[in-house]
């Protein structure tokens, strides 16, 4: 299939926004979404065809001496701030674009699926503003692929845009919930100024390399990933320092935090725990497996230009690993199963970044600091295995909600008996995401581990007890749900598995998530394109999957029966887990920052001082003259003596005053 | 004696000064109307002097003057009219009367 | 009369005849009055898009002249004050804008009441000076037309406004006439230095041509004629006609003064007070720079704290116009090429945001966020159409607004001086602070609880409703999508302002 | 004597023709005629003034030993000043046919002419005899025309206040010229000019203020301007509208010929800065005053005195720029002025309202009334498209034509002062159109003369500014008397 069909790809879902959103008003309900499938399904079969065609056909020249490079499809003018400076819309396709494709349309079909059931009500009638559902899951779609397949910086940072504004209206679907609203508006907020910063840095880049494009930046002349290209594209920079570091180093890291927006890095994670107020397919496509990779993928795209830059690499480092522990410390203790979910995802997504930031130090140094990038194949494949189950868990959460009608575990506990294929499919989910071979989380976070103990053994141990942690929290979940003790019905009738709707994506998922990890990620997506021999490191894979089974015992142990221990372990760090409960105070903090400084501190004053200062200003000229007016007017006092007596003086100081200035 | 083109011109001038003084000071509108003529003849008396002591080959001066006294002669008639027109509405000739018009 | 043969004299006689059809019509026939209403915008769209036609045949046949159509006819011989037309790509574009403004503005009075004829002939009156002033090249006219558009707006808001209607009316008034006061004594001292060898011009071409004002008097004549236009750009800290003005406007003057009339500042500012005074514009940049700097922030922050729509809009503009003024004076092609881009996005913007709150206004008779709530439920039309506006006003890539600002962003940024960049960093902060408000009314207006369940009664949007505002989001989705159709027609016509200002550094 | 120099001021003859005709229809018609007396009157000088616009062929030059000169710019200021008069008699004919004025009719008529007269001769004059007799005859019968209204005291209070400031200051001005004539020996413009280049002693300064006094009197400028408000509000409006316009005209391009001709040798060190500071307060005060006035009559008194300081603009420059720009001036204020005391006067007439507030919600029952004061109130409010605004635009350029950085701070002192200036012109408009009111001025039937004096005025405001060509005739016009010029330094 030639890979110019990605075009279409890309055209289909942005069609279907239209259609759905204007024609849909006028069409039954389950129509569209049956509609929205069926587009999904034919944009998700075309994707396949074009990825597979990439990695596996060798007719389209994609691959030259054993190089996979990047091969752009089309790539039209958009907006031309200069003649040289051009902002381009383009489809471009490499490793981790491609696979990105797959990772996506997987997703999203199985979310449209799903949605059919999961948005309808028990009686199977489709909920009000069904047609609006699917056009916005479209809308998404369309700008998660647009992003993916960026041919250059600008055009990610559209769809940086779009794909947050699609989040945006998705989080705030159910627009007359004021919490949905909040945590919409919070969202797009909240990455909105993480964007400020990549905007920033955009400039920067390109006012130092003068362009956007990535086959200037970081693609060399065969079209994959080169460190000497980055070396020039850097050196471009002539040097030139601001506070000290390079401004190169600024650009990056500014770009980082544009990333750590999307991807929820502390300290900019608060937006994505509210932002569960979504419907929860909305949150397993966008929350859990590819917006907020958003940021991974720009910085591995990005990967040379932060290789050299060794600093803004330190600074990726350090904040993802220390997201990930505190992520994974909140979720330890999260009652609400969506928001447990979420901090995993955010400790996931850590793993990812800082795979990525230790990958250029990683074994065996080869010349200029390169390295040979294991950490980045570990962290795409993280990745693209962590969509899958991390998309799996949610789809399961979303059936036990839609099935008790909680997010609290506190309602839930014993599900097992009731809905067995759900509890099956979410305890491979936890499988994989604890990384317990076969399953696939263990393949790829065993390559993050390797690549961070390349780093230095403390980075190593560091991540892997955030993967016990991982292991624990994840099965106190489990436990909690689907054990514990003898569920309770609350509701008229008992929870059962959902419709094949419903099921049917939970399946596919579980298989994946049992699978993937035996696609062959060295071979495919590496940094420069060449293929990675790495084999099986035993005393790492060991150790971890050693950490993680202590971990699930501890869970075990725990919460599989009900007991005392739990809450005597609270009672006992009560302040610790009041602490990790309230998110260590994070939204706190920001509340006062938004409203008590910047709203009460500075918006308030400043339209004071317009109102009062300003505009008083032109009201006091004004009322000067009226009351000049009013004083002067004694002059006329109707006397003709008066009158004559200020013609002569009048008259008489005219003379005098004239002879003084002329005479003297 | 002869008499200098000071000695005309200072008397002059005083009664202009006076014709000021008066007008500014009285009240009753007759009075103001002779300090007026006094103000003009002092005026004419100027003109005169100076055609008869600076220029005494021409006689601007001295026609000056008397199409001036014709001129006075006028004004006089017409403020004196109006003076008992404003008699007949407020039967006073005092000037403070004129001041409902003000401001 | 070989001024009949130019197409842009159209412009102004179009407006005129629609004034005496209105004239003509009895002020019962409100049938009679929209249609010629009608007629004369749709005449003008029409003449508009005819007009890019021909600008962008003359351009592809390879006519490089600076200004296109260009016609000269003396009119007050004396002082050599001519009826000179032409245009560049600017003031093509601006009069495709003004057109598409004035096309919607007359859907959105439709049921104007009291009195729609008269309100009808001022809107034209005003319509006409705008024309007038896009087209025209003469200072003098020039200025007249200036003048004619802007006093129309006393009595558009005195008689049909809303509010301290009053208060606001005179107001707005004195304020921009003072500044055309200002304005006035500068084009005077243009004039009595445009050309050294004493024939004395009004012409600008032949004034920048000759280049002849002394540096000293550009110094003082260029800050009085930035501050003219200044002030009708609403640059900090001559705003505070816009909130209360705005406020007070029917909607269809809000729509055409934020989305036309503002735009004669930003216009006027780049195309007499820099054009002609490179010397002093180099020299003085610096204190505008800070003050629409300021209007950028400032702007935008007052309006988070606004309750009332229009008071939020209005700032929103102080902020978006103070964008404009302030790419207009970094001085090079991209900014400026940005500044036109973001008239355009603006005009349109804005006047979307007039008319959708216009209507939600006329339904609700309150325009205090606090008493809203729950719009999306009662109607859908303007709820989306308002969403629409917002997500532009926010610069959202694909809307108006985001082209407009990275043109801006991006094109400031190129100077090299670190004065300047750290302006353009303060103002790129300014999208955050947009998106707070702009998200801060939608949440409130539209999302939530029905505040008041009287509004549960209300209608949506009718046709004309729906014709006006479609009418502007599609032209604010077309500029969106496809900027580099605008950006092409309007940067070209920089080259002559930058090379002189180029010249003088 | 050669009377064939009589042919030199073929407008005077006509003018005392028409004023000899009236006087005797006046006379000896029977009374029942007297009706027509007013429209005879209006018809004659109507004839007279299409009359007046054909100048015979060899009719320029010094008459009478150069006492008197007749030149195209004094031509075209007479025959500006007679279409204000024949507009002044077409809004007075249904006035004067009322029973309280009726008798006196024919002295209005009589009166007016006079006074016309008085002015020609004051913008003819080159030598201050003649200068004077035409200073008096013109400001002495507006006395008798104040007084008019017999029946209203107001008339008589305006009359007494007119008569006793005019003696006084003509008083003042005869005294100054009474030091001129005394250092320079002559009465001739010209020659005084020539003899008192380079003088500068006290007594010339004291002459000049004196003289300027004197005129400036007469165009109400501050502080020599108090009369004027009383004397406009308590005149009837017809003789209000006459004063405001037409002897203030005739005494602006007299003045100008004045400063011009016989000081124009100290102009840069003596009267031009005399002129500044009493162009800053006529303007400043008279809008001042003007911003709280509600009686509308004496509202306009003061905004004409602020128009005077414009005026002044024109004087200032001492350039035939400068005299263009101020005949135009005054010719587009005539338009303006005339129509808005037109309007007040058929508001008047018919209802005896004259406060502002009486105006309230005039456009719901009188358009077109409303319109035309509307249109007035903008022309002299400096807006396009109107007359006003060229008028000012023209005024402010010859004025900066000096050049000089103290006349373009002057400008700008104007300018602000526009503001002012719009506000309260504005404020008329709001009365008219915004505010509403319970007792609003019903409809008025006005009388057809009115209509057709106001469509003229329309017509004038609309046309004057936007018909370039009147501006470049007045220019060609006075680049004949450049010359003039020549001595300013």
């Amino acid at each position: 299939m030639p890979l110019s069909y990605t075009i279409a790809v890309i055209a289909i879902p942005l069609l279907m926004f239209f259609f759905l959103g204007l024609a849909g008003v006028k069409m039954d309900k389950k129509l569209t979404g049956v509609l929205g499938v069926i587009g999904m399904l034919i944009t998700t079969v075309i994707a396949y065809g074009v990825a597979l065609t990439y990695f596996f056909g060798s007719d389209q020249g994609q691959v030259a001496d054993g190089v996979r490079q990047a091969v752009v499809v089309f790539n039209p003018d958009w907006l031309s701030f200069t003649k040289t400076l051009v902002v381009r819309m383009g489809i471009m396709l490499d490793p981790i674009a491609a696979m990105m494709l797959i990772v996506i349309t997987t997703v999203s079909l199985m979310v449209h699926l799903y949605s059919l059931g999961y948005m309808c009500d028990h009686h199977g009638h489709a909920e009000k503003g069904f047609q609006r559902y699917y056009a916005f899951l479209a809308l998404f779609t369309f700008s998660m692929l647009g992003l993916v397949v960026a041919t250059n910086l600008f055009q990610i940072f559209i769809f940086f845009e779009m794909v947050g504004l699609s989040s945006y209206l998705l989080i705030g679907f159910y627009y007359q919930s004021p919490a949905a609203v909040h945590a919409s508006k919070k969202a797009f907020i909240v990455t909105r100024l993480a964007d400020l910063f990549f905007l920033l840095g955009i400039m920067i880049l390109s006012y130092y390399t003068g362009t956007f494009d990535f086959d200037q930046l970081v693609f060399g002349p065969n079209g994959a990933n080169s460190l000497e290209v980055a070396q020039s594209a850097i050196a471009t920079g002539g040097g030139a320092t601001f506070l000290g570091c390079s401004v190169m180093a600024w650009a990056l890291t500014f770009i980082f935090i544009g990333g750590a927006g999307k991807s929820a890095m502390y300290p900019l994670h608060i937006w994505l725990p509210d932002a569960m107020e979504g419907p929860t397919p909305v949150s397993a496509l966008i929350h859990a497996a590819t917006m907020v990779v958003a940021g991974v993928f720009l910085v591995a795209r990005l990967f040379p230009l932060y290789v050299i830059e060794q600093g803004a690499m330190e600074i990726i480092c350090v904040v993802g690993a220390f997201t990930a522990f505190y992520a994974a410390a909140i979720a330890c203790v999260q009652s609400d199963i969506k928001r447990a979910l979420a901090f995993s995802t955010v400790s996931q997504i850590a793993f990812m970044m800082t795979s990525l930031a230790v990958s250029s130090a990683d074994g065996g140094l080869i010349e200029i600091h390169g390295g040979h990038g294991l950490g980045f194949m570990a962290s795409m494949f993280h990745l693209f295995t962590h969509a899958m189950f991390k998309a799996l868990l949610f789809l399961c959460a979303g059936a036990i909600i839609h099935a008790v009608h909680s997010n609290e575990n506190s309602k839930m506990h014993g599900l097992h008996k009731y809905m067995p294929i759900t509890s099956i499919a979410f305890l491979i989910g936890c499988l994989a995401i604890a990384g317990i071979p076969p399953f696939a989380g263990f393949w790829s976070k065993d390559e993050i581990l390797v690549a961070c103990y390349a780093k230095g053994t403390g980075w190593g141990i560091w991540m892997s007890m955030v993967a016990g942690m991982t292991a624990f929290y994840m099965f106190r979940i489990y436990f909690l749900i689907f054990h514990w003790k003898k569920h309770e019905v609350h509701t008229e009738h008992a929870p059962s598995d959902q419709p094949w709707t419903m099921t049917l994506p939970l399946i596919i998922l579980a298989t994946i998530s049992i699978v993937a990890g035996f696609v062959p990620a060295h071979d495919l997506v590496t940094w420069d394109g060449k293929e990675l021999h790495t084999q099986l490191n035993w005393t790492v894979a060991g150790s971890s999957v050693l950490i993680a089974c202590i971990g699930i015992g501890l869970a075990f142990k725990m919460y599989y029966k009900e007991n005392e221990l739990p809450d005597k372990l609270q009672a006992r760090f009560s302040g610790l887990w009041e602490a990790a409960y309230r998110r260590f105070y994070m939204d706190e903090l920001y509340q006062f920052i938004t409203h008590k400084v910047i709203f009460q501190g500075i918006c308030k004053p400043i339209a004071k001082f317009d109102r009062g200062i300003i505009d008083g200003f032109f009201n006091l000229l004004a009322s000067v003259t009226g009351s000049a007016a009013y004083g002067i007017r004694r002059l006329q006092n109707g006397s003709i003596q008066s009158y004559v007596y200020v013609y002569l003086v009048g008259a008489l100081a005219l003379a005098v005053i004239t002879m003084v200035c002329v005479l003297i | 004696m002869n008499l200098t083109l000071l000695m005309y011109l200072v008397p002059s001038l005083v009664m202009f000064g006076c014709g000021v003084y008066g007008f500014l000071t009285r009240k009753n509108m007759i009075a103001i109307m002779i300090s007026l003529e006094l103000m003009l003849n002092s005026v004419d008396i100027n003109f005169v002097v100076f055609n008869r002591y600076l220029f005494p080959g021409q006689m601007d001066g001295m026609f000056f003057t008397l199409f001036a006294i014709a001129i006075a002669a006028a004004e006089t008639a017409l403020a004196l009219a109006i003076i008992i027109n404003v008699f007949r509405v407020a039967r006073k000739v005092d000037i403070n009367e004129l001041t409902k018009l003000k401001f | 009369m070989e001024i009949f043969s130019n197409i842009l004299i159209y412009f102004v006689i179009v407006p005129v005849l629609t004034l005496a059809g209105l004239a003509l019509c009895s002020n019962k026939g409100i049938k009679a009055i929209r249609t010629v209403a009608v007629a004369g915008a749709s005449v003008l769209v029409a003449l508009a898009i005819y007009l890019v036609y021909l600008f962008l045949q003359a351009r592809g046949a390879g006519d490089t002249s600076e200004m296109i159509l260009r016609t000269d006819v003396t009119w007050f011989a004396p002082f050599n004050i001519k009826l000179a037309l032409g245009v560049d790509g600017i003031s093509v574009v601006m009069i495709l804008l003004s057109a598409f403004i004035v096309f919607a503005g007359v859907f959105a009075s439709w049921k104007m009441n009291p009195l729609p004829k008269q309100f009808f002939l001022w809107f034209y009156l005003l319509s006409t000076g705008v024309f007038g002033f896009f087209i025209s090249i003469d200072l003098f006219t020039m200025f007249m037309f200036y003048e004619v558009a802007l006093i129309p707006m006393y009595l558009l808001i005195g008689v049909w406004g809303s509010g301290s209607k009053n208060y606001s009316a005179m107001k707005l008034t004195l304020m921009l006439m003072g500044g055309s006061a200002f304005l006035m004594l500068g084009l005077i001292g243009i004039y009595f230095h445009s050309a050294a060898d004493g024939n004395l011009t009004m012409n600008v071409l032949e004034i920048a041509h000759n280049d002849a004002i002394p540096h000293q008097w550009q110094l003082w004549l260029f800050p009085l004629t930035f501050i003219g236009f200044g002030v009708l750009g609403a640059m900090f800290p001559f705003h505070t006609w816009s909130p209360d003005g705005h406020a007070s406007a029917p909607t269809a003057v809000s729509m055409l003064h934020a989305g036309v009339l503002m735009k004669l500042g930003g216009y006027g500012c780049f195309r007499i007070a820099i054009y002609l005074m490179p010397f002093a514009a180099n020299e003085l940049a610096w204190i505008f720079l800070t003050l629409t700097g300021v209007s950028i922030v400032y702007g935008a922050f007052s309006a988070c704290v606004q309750t009332d729509l229009k008071y939020i809009n209005a700032y929103s503009s102080v902020s978006h116009c103070g964008m404009v003024l302030f790419a207009i004076l970094m001085f090079n092609t991209t900014a400026m090429t940005g500044a036109v881009l973001q008239m355009l996005s603006h005009g349109l913007m804005t006047a979307l945001f007039f008319a959708l709150i216009g209507m939600i206004y006329g339904r609700t008779h309150t325009r205090d966020i606090r008493d809203m709530g729950g719009m999306m439920t009662i109607m859908p039309y303007l709820g989306v159409g308002y969403v629409v506006a917002g997500l532009a006003s926010l610069g959202l890539p694909g809307l108006s607004g985001f082209a407009a600002e990275m043109t801006i962003f991006f094109g400031s940024f190129e100077h090299s001086d670190m004065f300047h960049r750290v302006l353009t960093i303060a103002a790129t902060c300014s999208i955050v602070i947009t998106a707070v408000y702009i998200l801060r009314v939608v949440g409130k207006l539209l999302f939530g609880a029905v505040q008041n369940e009287h509004h549960r009664e209300l209608t949506d949007a009718s046709w004309e409703e729906r014709l006006s505002t479609a009418t502007l989001m599609l032209s604010v989705a077309a500029i969106g999508c496809f900027p580099n159709f605008f950006v092409n027609i309007i940067s070209d016509s920089f080259l002559p302002v930058v090379k002189a200002l180029g010249a003088m550094i | 004597m050669d009377y064939s120099q009589f042919l030199f001021m073929p407008q005077e003859i006509g003018l005392l023709f028409v004023f000899l005709l009236v006087f005797i229809y006046d006379t000896f018609m029977p009374a029942r005629m007297g009706k027509h007396l007013p429209m005879f009157a209006t018809i004659l000088t109507a004839l007279y003034t299409v009359y007046a616009f054909f100048p015979c062929p060899d009719s320029w030059g010094m008459a009478f030993g150069g006492m008197f000169e007749s030149n195209p710019a004094t031509w075209v200021m007479k025959n500006i000043l007679n279409v204000g008069v024949v507009i002044v008699m077409l809004q007075s004919i249904k006035w004067t046919n009322d029973d309280f004025v009726s008798v006196r009719r024919g002295e209005f008529y009589e009166l007016i002419l006079l006074t016309l007269f008085g002015m020609f001769l004051m913008i003819s004059a080159r030598h201050f005899l003649l200068f004077v007799i035409g200073l008096e005859t013109a400001s002495l019968p507006i006395a008798a025309l104040a007084a008019f209204e017999k029946r209203y005291y107001e008339s008589h209070e305006a009359a007494a206040k007119y008569v006793f400031t005019a003696v006084f200051s003509s008083a003042i001005f005869m005294l100054g010229i009474s030091f001129v004539y005394g250092m320079s020996g002559s009465l001739y413009f010209q020659e005084i000019g020539s003899q008192i280049v380079g003088v500068k002693s006290p007594l010339l300064i004291l002459a000049v203020a004196f003289v300027i006094a004197g005129v400036g009197y007469k165009l109400s400028l501050v502080p020599f301007h108090q009369w004027t408000a009383d004397v406009y509000q308590g005149a009837p409006t017809a003789v209000t509208s006459y004063l405001s316009v037409i002897s203030k005209g005739a005494a602006a391009f007299a003045f100008m010929v004045i400063l011009v001709q016989v000081f124009g040798a100290v102009y840069s060190q003596v009267w031009q800065w005399m002129l500044y500071a009493i162009i800053i307060l006529t303007i400043t005060i008279g809008n001042l005053f003007a911003m709280r006035q509600r009686n509308l009559k004496r509202f306009l008194a003061y905004s004409s005195i602020s128009q005077a300081g414009y005026i002044m603009l024109g004087v200032i420059a001492a350039s035939q720029v400068g005299m263009t720009s101020m005949i135009y001036y005054v010719l587009v204020y005539i338009f303006s002025n005339l129509a808005a005391f037109g309007v007040i006067a058929v508001i008047e007439r018919a209802t005896g309202r004259v406060t502002m507030d009486d105006y309230n919600g005039l456009f719901k029952t009188n358009p077109w009334l409303a319109f035309t004061m509307m249109l007035a109130m903008f022309s002299l409010g400096g807006i396009p498209p109107f007359a006003g605004f060229f008028s000012k635009f023209f005024i402010f350029v010859g004025a900066c034509h000096t050049g000089s950085v103290a006349i373009y701070v002057l400008v700008f002192i104007a300018l602000v002062n526009t503001i002012i200036s719009l506000y309260y012109y504005l404020l008329v408009v709001k009365a008219m159109f915004i505010r509403q009111d319970e007792c609003v001025i019903p409809y008025i039937d006005s009388h057809w003369t009115e209509e057709i004096a106001l469509t003229v005025c329309v017509m004038g405001i609309i046309a004057v500014g936007v018909a370039s060509g009147i501006y470049t005739f007045l220019n060609q016009v006075t680049e004949t008397i450049t010359p003039m010029f020549n001595m300013v330094g």
